[in-house]
């Protein structure tokens, strides 16, 4: 479905990603693994548009080549950035809305999805999503990628600043959209939750995919979990 | 708060190196000793009466944008009501003058400027208080309804402000000082030279003080400064004050060479803005940019406005342009071109840069000529429609006038074309090779 | 003097609120200079340079220098009595430190009486009728008029609002004690888009008759407030109806109802008459500005009687000197440098027949109701003029 | 309490309350920890840890309560009060100076309290003590080499520890940190607990941290707070086995590792 | 102050009110949504006047009431594409100036094409006369229509900023322009739609205010910063706010007009005699009315010492 070949993106003059190679298949979660710098975070922005890059990305069997990020987002790929950016001074219910494209009609996903999912985000629902506490901004982030009804959601370090309990509760959403058809490419620094839900993980070192394989490959293969991942 | 920073702009990417460089610098002496010549000699190379008054224009202009440098470009407080300070300044010291030469106050002409920043100070620590209990957008509104406040008051007081004729005064009073009575003009000049090196001297000391650094922390994030001890309002307010200071020498001086103030005209909103554009069009984010924003808003008000009818229109140009390409103002692209120096990468740009001038040069000169012709057409009608331009003569009426400085405008603007693609890459090389050596420099 | 080229520094603003003001005056004056050109009892060649002084004293002051740097010897002005002052203040000192280099200010328009009196300067010559000689005229012509029973004051809030207003009502208590003030407003400069509330304020003091000495988009919108709310039995008294934007304004809305008072108007006789049809033919605009011709008209006969263009030398002669222009024979009263001539009262009427130049194409003009002799408009001066020795 | 007794409890929280609009955030959190010790927070998303620092610091005025450091009230103060009497927080969203160099930035932070001040009268290259210190803060969170780099061209983990450099910089005995090794790599975070270890030696320091790793690694004491309240103040070893905590907290998977590693 | 005067004083007030938020429902557009102060509002303003002028020289005023403003918006449009959007990144001052010189460039531009002095700009018939008559003064159709075109603005900012998301877009896209990218919004497009739209609403009330009051060179400037003082007051980003603002300010300026009372009033009323020679006699002397049309900055300057977030505000900058 999301096909990567020979990536090579670029931050201005520096030359971060040396020709990656990899793809995602339909309801699959795929783990991209790496040490910091490494250049996960990187591919996600290149395939979403918002890094220069050179090479092969498709989509659906449709590159994505000189899209801008408001087409890519419409063809039907999710993104939650690291980096979360949640917009401060609208509601959390603000926030979920401009997750939606158009009218919001024909999604698979709902409000009342959302905040079954999170309650908390419920209760919290006309507070200024700035306000919100680190691990509620990281769970709205999610919610509202999802409200884009993506086929496939690229999502950075989620489990980043919440609480171990909920940290299990993302797992389990995760396993949960790919029983409803939904892709995931889940970038992850702990192997923990990584390696418990993932069907494929890739490990990537300096700019390009260095280890290929299931979870249970990966914990048989100490050279690669001791050199490119750090235990 | 993030507002409050972008709201500022942005700042010197290299502004700090005070703590390494040894305080007897002899980079910093020459630097300083060519601005003291600079200021001395400058009125033996311009002779003329005009020359001389907008030498001394520049001079305090050069102390009044600095002053309001303090808060925009090193407080991030965009302020629309800074001729309050200069202008209530100008009052006082007149008022003060008049006193002293209807002999009821025993002060010398050359210690009025002080008078004048007492009085900007004593109104900044007036005004202030209100002023800078807010930053970011907030601040800049209460300024301009200040500003607007004190601009129609002046003329509801002619007590004060002497109503639309303003106040005039004799700056020749007293015993002369040294010889000196201040009545020549040039002697006026050095006066305000005198002031000039020293304030600029005294506000470049105050960026290197605990205030001043404090100041530029406050313009990055206010809401930090809080949590390691400082009250941002203090901050805000103590700068206020000293910016007032030296925005009152300024006016004082602008008062003692013109002998006249009006309140119509110097305390206006216009003026404010006048100071706004200029500093942040000779460079907010560096110590010298208001300096040289100074002597472009003198040239511009006083010469080009002699030049062309078309001032405004240039001028509205000229603006446009620099903000949108050179947003960090001239000193911006000085303080590029000093790097390239640095890095001895700029004699090889040179070429690119004669042929992006040259061809802009010809552009604008089309250009001009066009807009010459229109306002001639419309002002200077009773003249007939022939017009002198830089030595040619133009028919406002003929076509084939039109048609070559369209032709000159066109070839001007292709060639300029071809040259700005070829520069950019050259310039795009120049800075990766640089990069290069920095990094070569940081992995040595 | 023969053949000689006079320069002459207009020093007035191009840009700002009064830029069409100006604008049309500069023509004025390239216009006449052209004009005086072709014939001069004196011989010599005008020529005028025009320099924006933003209506800034700060500005003029500039200017001033520039244009002595070009070689300017005669400088002329008239928006607004801040430029006055600085320059006559300038020129005091410049005079006096560069003896040989003097040089002559002549105003064209600017009114305040204190040019004339507290603060006059021999290098200073006023060609327009100041404030209070205009004022003197109104209320001679409101003396005749005994349907005027109450007076309302509406003026811009700076030194020449405060002047008319003070005037008026010195003149009317003088002149007219029956006559009741119902009202004396100040209003700032330049800032009311909205007059409603001082029509609706006019209207609640049952005034018949209102004075003001504003000018611009200020005179504009009073006028056409006081229309749309249907004030139709209140008479205008103004200074400035004539002047750039404010006939327009009024339309066909005012007529019979605005009354201006000045030295001049459209549809005079003579050389002026047929200046003022080729200006419109050349232009598209009103020549209002006559004293533009009394300038050229004064240095002419000051040069052929000086035998010189020195500004010293004809600056003595100009003192006192009688001379013809557009209005007839006028004098240049020696005490104080105000130049005594007849003034008219004009009233906003349908153009046509006798005075056919309608104003600013409108298809209506000020037509001249009354005309009084220099004597009558004449007031004292309390001027000490400080002659060079 | 005896006033001795109380100098000896650097910080104490005594029944502090916060609500925004209608919801109440803080339901009544006491806390008492004393001079010297390393406290670590733990808690649920969204329980208030955050808030309590923010109480704590000045930043927020809370509802009803008081908050005592060094039995001297501190709650309703403004921040730079509380700053002036010893306290120092660091964010968990990086809250540097970013247009300023790493030296100019830790310049800053040392300057109130060494008595500088408003001085505008007095140059800073010549304040010896202000300018050798922040050489050693520089040392200490090892960012000699990037002295004149602008801070917002630092990478992520060297903000970090710059923020904490500012923290500690004014010399306070009191720091608050708040997940100070978020965004961290393992190796990045164990680095992390030696230099936040070292640099607040011998200050009390409180802590928030959602990462066990570091929490066990550095906490002397942990207060767990759930829905605004501090339900448990206790030894590491106490805590990971009270039973509230781990249902409320940890988890049960998380839980059982975390049993097995240690 | 009698009933009669007491009415007619409220519907001017009412009136210059609606002016006043006609004049400003579209910097408030801007203002609120993408943070940009923008100097050349009133240089829209003046534009759709002197369109409209030329306009409906051709194509008569109805179809020049519709035509003018769209070019208005065309040309603010590709302002934004072309200047503003450049400056973007480089914070608001930057982007305050850029419409700064553009106010320069339209003013010289103005006065070049149509001259310097006032254009006979005139009222189209169906416009002209009064409306009704109200104890003999007569309310005028013109300013009836501005109240009616400003209270029709309400309504349509009101209907674009609730019931769009334009005005979520743009405000997260201020934070974060990449995100709002990411989540599938057209975020240049809509910064563009959004100040096309505010200038077009300028041009608007250029088209009746010109012939309603004058159309001049110093029309944008002498209305320059009262709207500012309108929106700021209001409450940044608060439509509500910039509309009660107008009509207080409206209101308060009308009535201010009445009071002819001074301090000097005040302290004879108190028995406190007061002379010419009395200290501050100047300021004591001043009459409300005479001040009337300086309020609102004084209005501003207060309200943004104790209520910064203006009127209905919620943010504070
Ligand atoms: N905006 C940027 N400009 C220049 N270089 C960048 C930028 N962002 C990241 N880099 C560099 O690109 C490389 C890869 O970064 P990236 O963010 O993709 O890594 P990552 O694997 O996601 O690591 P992390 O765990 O830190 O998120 C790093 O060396 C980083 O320094
Ligand atoms: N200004 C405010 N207005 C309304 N609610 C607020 C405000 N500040 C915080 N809250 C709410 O208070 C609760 C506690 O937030 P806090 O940031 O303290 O949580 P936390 O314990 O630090 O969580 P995390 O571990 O996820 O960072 C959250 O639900 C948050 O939404
Ligand atoms: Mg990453
Ligand atoms: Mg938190």
């Amino acid at each position: 479905m999301l096909k990567m070949e020979n990536l090579h993106a670029y931050y201005g003059k520096s030359h971060v990603l040396h020709g990656v190679t990899f793809d995602v298949q339909p309801g699959e979660i795929v783990a991209l693994l790496g040490r910091n710098g490494s250049g996960r975070s990187t591919a996600a922005k290149a395939i979403m548009g918002l890094v220069d890059w050179e090479g092969t990305l498709e989509w659906k069997g449709r590159s994505l080549r000189g899209r801008k990020a408001y087409e890519i987002a419409h063809l039907g790929l999710g993104y939650v950035p690291e980096s979360r950016d949640v917009f401060p001074n609208l509601t959390v219910h603000q926030n979920l809305l401009l997750g939606q494209k158009g009218s919001g009609r024909g999604s698979r996903w709902t409000f009342d999805d959302m905040y079954a999912m999170f309650p908390r985000l419920k209760e919290r629902r006309n507070i200024e999503a700035g306000v919100m506490s680190g691990g509620e901004q990281q769970m709205l982030t999610l919610c509202r990628t999802l409200m884009g009804d993506p086929d496939l959601i690229i999502i950075d370090e989620p489990t980043e600043g919440l609480a171990p309990k909920i940290v299990e509760l993302v797992a389990e959403y995760l396993t949960r959209l790919k029983e409803r058809g939904i892709s995931v490419l889940l970038i992850e620094q702990k192997l923990t939750i990584a390696m418990t839900i993932s069907d494929r993980a890739l490990v990537m070192g300096h700019g390009s995919i260095v280890f290929q394989g299931t979870p249970d490959e990966l914990r048989a293969n100490s050279y690669v979990r001791k050199e490119w991942l750090e235990v | 708060m993030r507002t409050t920073s972008s709201l500022s702009p942005a700042a010197a990417p290299d502004a700090t190196r005070y703590y390494r460089f040894k305080p007897l610098n002899v980079g910093r002496i020459v630097i300083w000793s060519l601005f003291a010549i600079a200021l001395i000699a400058a009125p033996r190379l311009f002779t003329s009466g005009l020359a001389l008054t907008m030498l001394s224009q520049i001079g305090y202009a050069t102390i009044i944008c600095l002053s309001y440098n303090i808060l925009l470009g090193q407080g991030g407080m965009l302020s629309f009501g800074h001729a309050v300070y200069t202008g209530l300044g100008s009052f006082i010291t007149v008022h003060a003058i008049n006193m002293a030469g209807a002999g009821q106050l025993p002060i010398p002409l050359w210690l009025m400027p002080l008078v004048g920043g007492l009085a900007g100070m004593f109104f900044a620590v007036l005004l202030g208080f209100v002023t800078t209990k807010k930053s970011g957008t907030t601040f800049a509104m209460i300024t301009l309804g200040i500003g607007e406040l004190v601009a129609s008051m002046a003329l509801m007081f002619p007590e004060f402000f002497g109503g639309e004729g303003g106040i005039t005064t004799d700056r020749v009073y007293g015993q002369p000082f040294f010889g000196i009575t201040f009545g020549p003009a040039i002697q006026v000049y050095y006066l305000i030279a005198a002031y000039c090196f020293v304030c600029t001297a005294a506000m470049y000391a105050f960026t290197g003080t605990p205030l001043g650094r404090i100041l530029n922390a406050v313009r990055d994030n206010p809401e930090r400064v809080e949590f390691i001890g400082y009250n941002t309002q203090r901050v805000r307010y103590f700068a206020f004050i000293i910016a007032g200071f030296f925005a009152g020498i300024g006016g004082a001086l602008a008062a003692i060479n013109f002998e006249i103030v009006t309140g119509a005209d110097s305390v206006s909103v216009v003026r404010s803005g006048g100071y706004l554009l200029f500093t942040f069009l000779g460079g907010a984010t560096f110590f010298f940019g208001p300096i040289i924003g100074a002597v472009l808003l003198v040239l511009a008000s006083v010469l080009l406005s002699e030049l062309s009818k078309a001032w405004l229109l240039y001028l509205g140009l000229v603006f446009l342009f620099m903000v949108m390409y050179a947003p960090g103002g001239i000193a911006s692209l000085i303080m590029m071109n000093l790097r390239l120096a640095r890095y001895g990468k700029l004699r090889g740009i040179v070429g690119a840069y004669l042929a992006l001038g040259g061809t802009a040069l010809v552009a604008v000169l089309g250009a001009a000529a066009m807009i010459e012709m229109t306002y001639h057409l419309q002002l200077n009608a009773a003249l007939g429609p022939r017009l002198e331009f830089l030595g040619a003569t133009l028919d406002a009426r003929s076509v084939a006038s039109w048609f070559g400085a369209g032709f000159v405008l066109a070839t001007g603007l292709g060639l300029f074309e071809l040259c700005r693609r070829q520069f950019l890459r050259q310039w795009g090389e120049i800075q990766e090779e640089i990069e290069h050596e920095i990094k070569r420099g940081e992995a040595a | 003097q023969k053949g000689e080229t006079v320069k002459i520094a207009w020093l007035d603003p191009l840009s700002g609120l009064m830029a069409a003001v100006g604008t049309n005056q500069l023509k004025s004056f390239q216009f006449i200079s052209e004009e005086f050109n072709r014939k001069n009892a004196s011989g010599v060649k005008f020529e005028i340079i025009g320099i924006d002084n933003k209506l800034s004293p700060q500005e003029t002051t500039s200017a001033l220098r520039s244009a002595m740097d070009q070689g300017a010897r005669y400088v002329v002005q008239g928006n607004g009595s801040g430029p006055a002052l600085a320059i006559m203040d300038a020129l005091e000192k410049h005079n006096a430190r560069n003896p040989g280099k003097e040089v002559v200010y002549l105003n064209y328009a600017a009114v305040d009486p204190d040019l004339t009196n507290s603060k006059c300067s021999y290098w200073h010559f006023r060609l327009d009728a100041d404030t209070s000689m205009k004022m003197e005229a109104l209320t001679t012509f409101m003396k005749d008029h005994a349907e005027i029973k109450k007076v309302y004051l509406i003026n811009q809030n700076y030194s020449h609002g405060h002047q008319v207003s003070k005037y008026a009502k010195e003149n009317l208590k003088r002149k007219r004690p029956d006559v009741q003030i119902v009202g004396d407003d100040l209003h700032p400069l330049a800032q009311v888009r909205d007059f409603s509330p001082y029509i609706a304020k006019i209207k609640q003091s049952g005034a018949d008759t209102v004075i003001t000495g504003n000018w611009g988009s200020d005179l504009a919108l009073l006028i056409k407030a006081a229309n749309d709310a249907g004030l139709n039995n209140v008479n205008f008294y103004t200074y400035y109806g004539g002047v750039t934007g404010s006939p327009t304004a009024m339309g066909a809305g005012a007529a019979g109802r605005v009354y201006m008072v000045s030295y001049g108007h459209l549809n005079l006789p003579g050389d002026i008459g047929r200046i003022v049809g080729e200006y419109k033919k050349k232009f598209n605009d009103d020549m209002y500005t006559g004293a533009v011709y009394h300038a050229f008209a004064m240095l002419d006969a000051g040069f052929v009687k000086a035998k010189s263009t020195d500004p010293v030398k004809v600056a003595a002669v100009m003192e006192g000197m009688k001379f013809n222009s557009f209005n007839g024979e006028v004098e240049m009263r020696k005490t104080d440098h105000q130049l005594q001539q007849g003034l008219f009262v004009t009233r906003w009427e349908k153009a046509g027949g006798k005075y056919p130049v309608d104003a600013e194409n409108t298809g209506y003009t000020f037509v001249p109701v009354k005309y009084y002799e220099p004597y009558v408009a004449s007031t004292p001066t309390s001027c000490q003029m400080k002659r060079p020795s | 309490m005896t006033t001795d007794h109380q100098a000896a409890h650097a910080l104490e929280l005594r029944d502090l309350r916060k609500s925004f609009g209608k919801t109440e955030i803080i339901r009544g959190a006491n806390l008492t920890v004393r001079s010297g010790e390393r406290v670590a927070i733990i808690g649920p998303n969204g329980a208030g840890k955050s808030t309590l620092f923010n109480l704590i610091s000045g930043r927020f005025a809370p509802t009803s309560g008081q908050v005592l450091l060094h039995g001297a009230r501190i709650d309703g103060k403004a921040p730079f009060e509380i700053n002036r009497m010893g306290l120092s927080r660091s964010f968990q969203i990086t809250n540097i100076f970013p247009k300023l160099s790493v030296f100019e930035n830790l310049r800053c932070g040392v300057l109130w309290s060494l008595g500088y001040r408003y001085a505008f009268w007095r140059f800073l290259s010549k304040l010896q003590d202000a300018n050798e210190r922040a050489e050693q803060l520089m040392e200490m969170i090892k960012l000699d080499k990037k002295r004149d780099t602008l801070a917002m061209n630092l990478t992520y983990a060297e903000q970090r520890a710059l923020e904490i450099g500012i923290t500690i910089a004014g010399g306070a005995s009191v720091i608050l940190l708040d997940e100070p090794t978020a965004g961290m790599s393992k190796s990045e975070t164990t680095r992390f607990i030696h230099l936040i270890k070292e640099v607040t030696e011998g200050r009390t320091l409180l802590t928030v941290e959602h990462d066990m790793g570091v929490v066990f690694g550095l906490a002397d004491k942990i207060a767990v707070v759930v829905y605004g309240e501090v339900i448990a103040f206790d030894t590491p070893e106490n805590v990971r086995a009270n039973q509230r905590v781990q249902e409320a907290y940890l988890g049960s998977v998380i839980a059982a590792q975390q049993e097995g590693r240690h | 102050m009698n009933l009669e005067f007491f009415v007619i004083s409220l519907l001017n007030g009412i009136s210059y009110g609606l002016l006043l938020f006609m004049l400003s429902s579209g910097l408030t557009l801007i203002f609120s949504m993408m943070g940009v102060l923008n100097f050349a509002h009133t240089s829209f303003y003046m534009l759709g006047a002197y369109f409209a002028y030329t306009l409906s020289g051709v194509i008569g005023f109805w179809p020049a009431l519709v035509a003018a403003p769209l070019l208005i918006g065309a040309l603010g449009a590709l302002f934004e594409r072309y200047a503003l959007r450049r400056v973007h990144k480089f914070g608001h001052v930057p982007e305050l100036l850029v419409t700064f010189g553009l106010s320069y460039l339209v003013l010289e531009v103005v006065q070049l094409v149509w001259g310097r002095s006032t254009v006979p700009y005139g009222l189209p018939a169906q416009l002209q006369g009064p409306l009704f008559t109200l104890y003999g003064t007569q309310f005028p159709k013109s300013r009836s229509f501005i109240m009616l075109v400003a209270v029709l603005m309400l309504l349509s900012v009101w209907l674009l900023l609730t019931r769009t998301r334009i005005g979520l877009v743009i405000q997260a896209a201020l934070k974060h322009p990449h995100m709002v990218e990411a989540l599938g919004h057209n975020v240049p497009r809509v910064f563009m739609l959004v100040f096309g739209g505010g200038c077009a609403l300028a041009g608007l009330a250029g088209v009746i205010g010109g012939n309603t009051y004058v159309t001049e060179p110093a029309m944008a400037a002498s209305v320059g910063s009262i709207i500012f003082v309108v929106v700021v007051v209001g409450g940044m980003g608060s439509l509500a706010g910039a509309f009660l603002a107008s009509l207080l300010i409206g209101l308060v300026q009308t009535f201010a007009v009445a009071l002819d009372y001074s301090l000097v009033h005040a302290f004879t009323r108190l028995g406190v005699q007061v002379t010419e020679q009395t200290f501050g006699y100047p300021v004591l002397r001043l009459t409300i009315s005479q001040v009337a049309p300086i309020l609102p900055y004084l209005f501003l300057v207060l309200i943004l010492i104790f209520r910064p977030k203006g009127l209905l505000g919620t943010r504070e900058d």
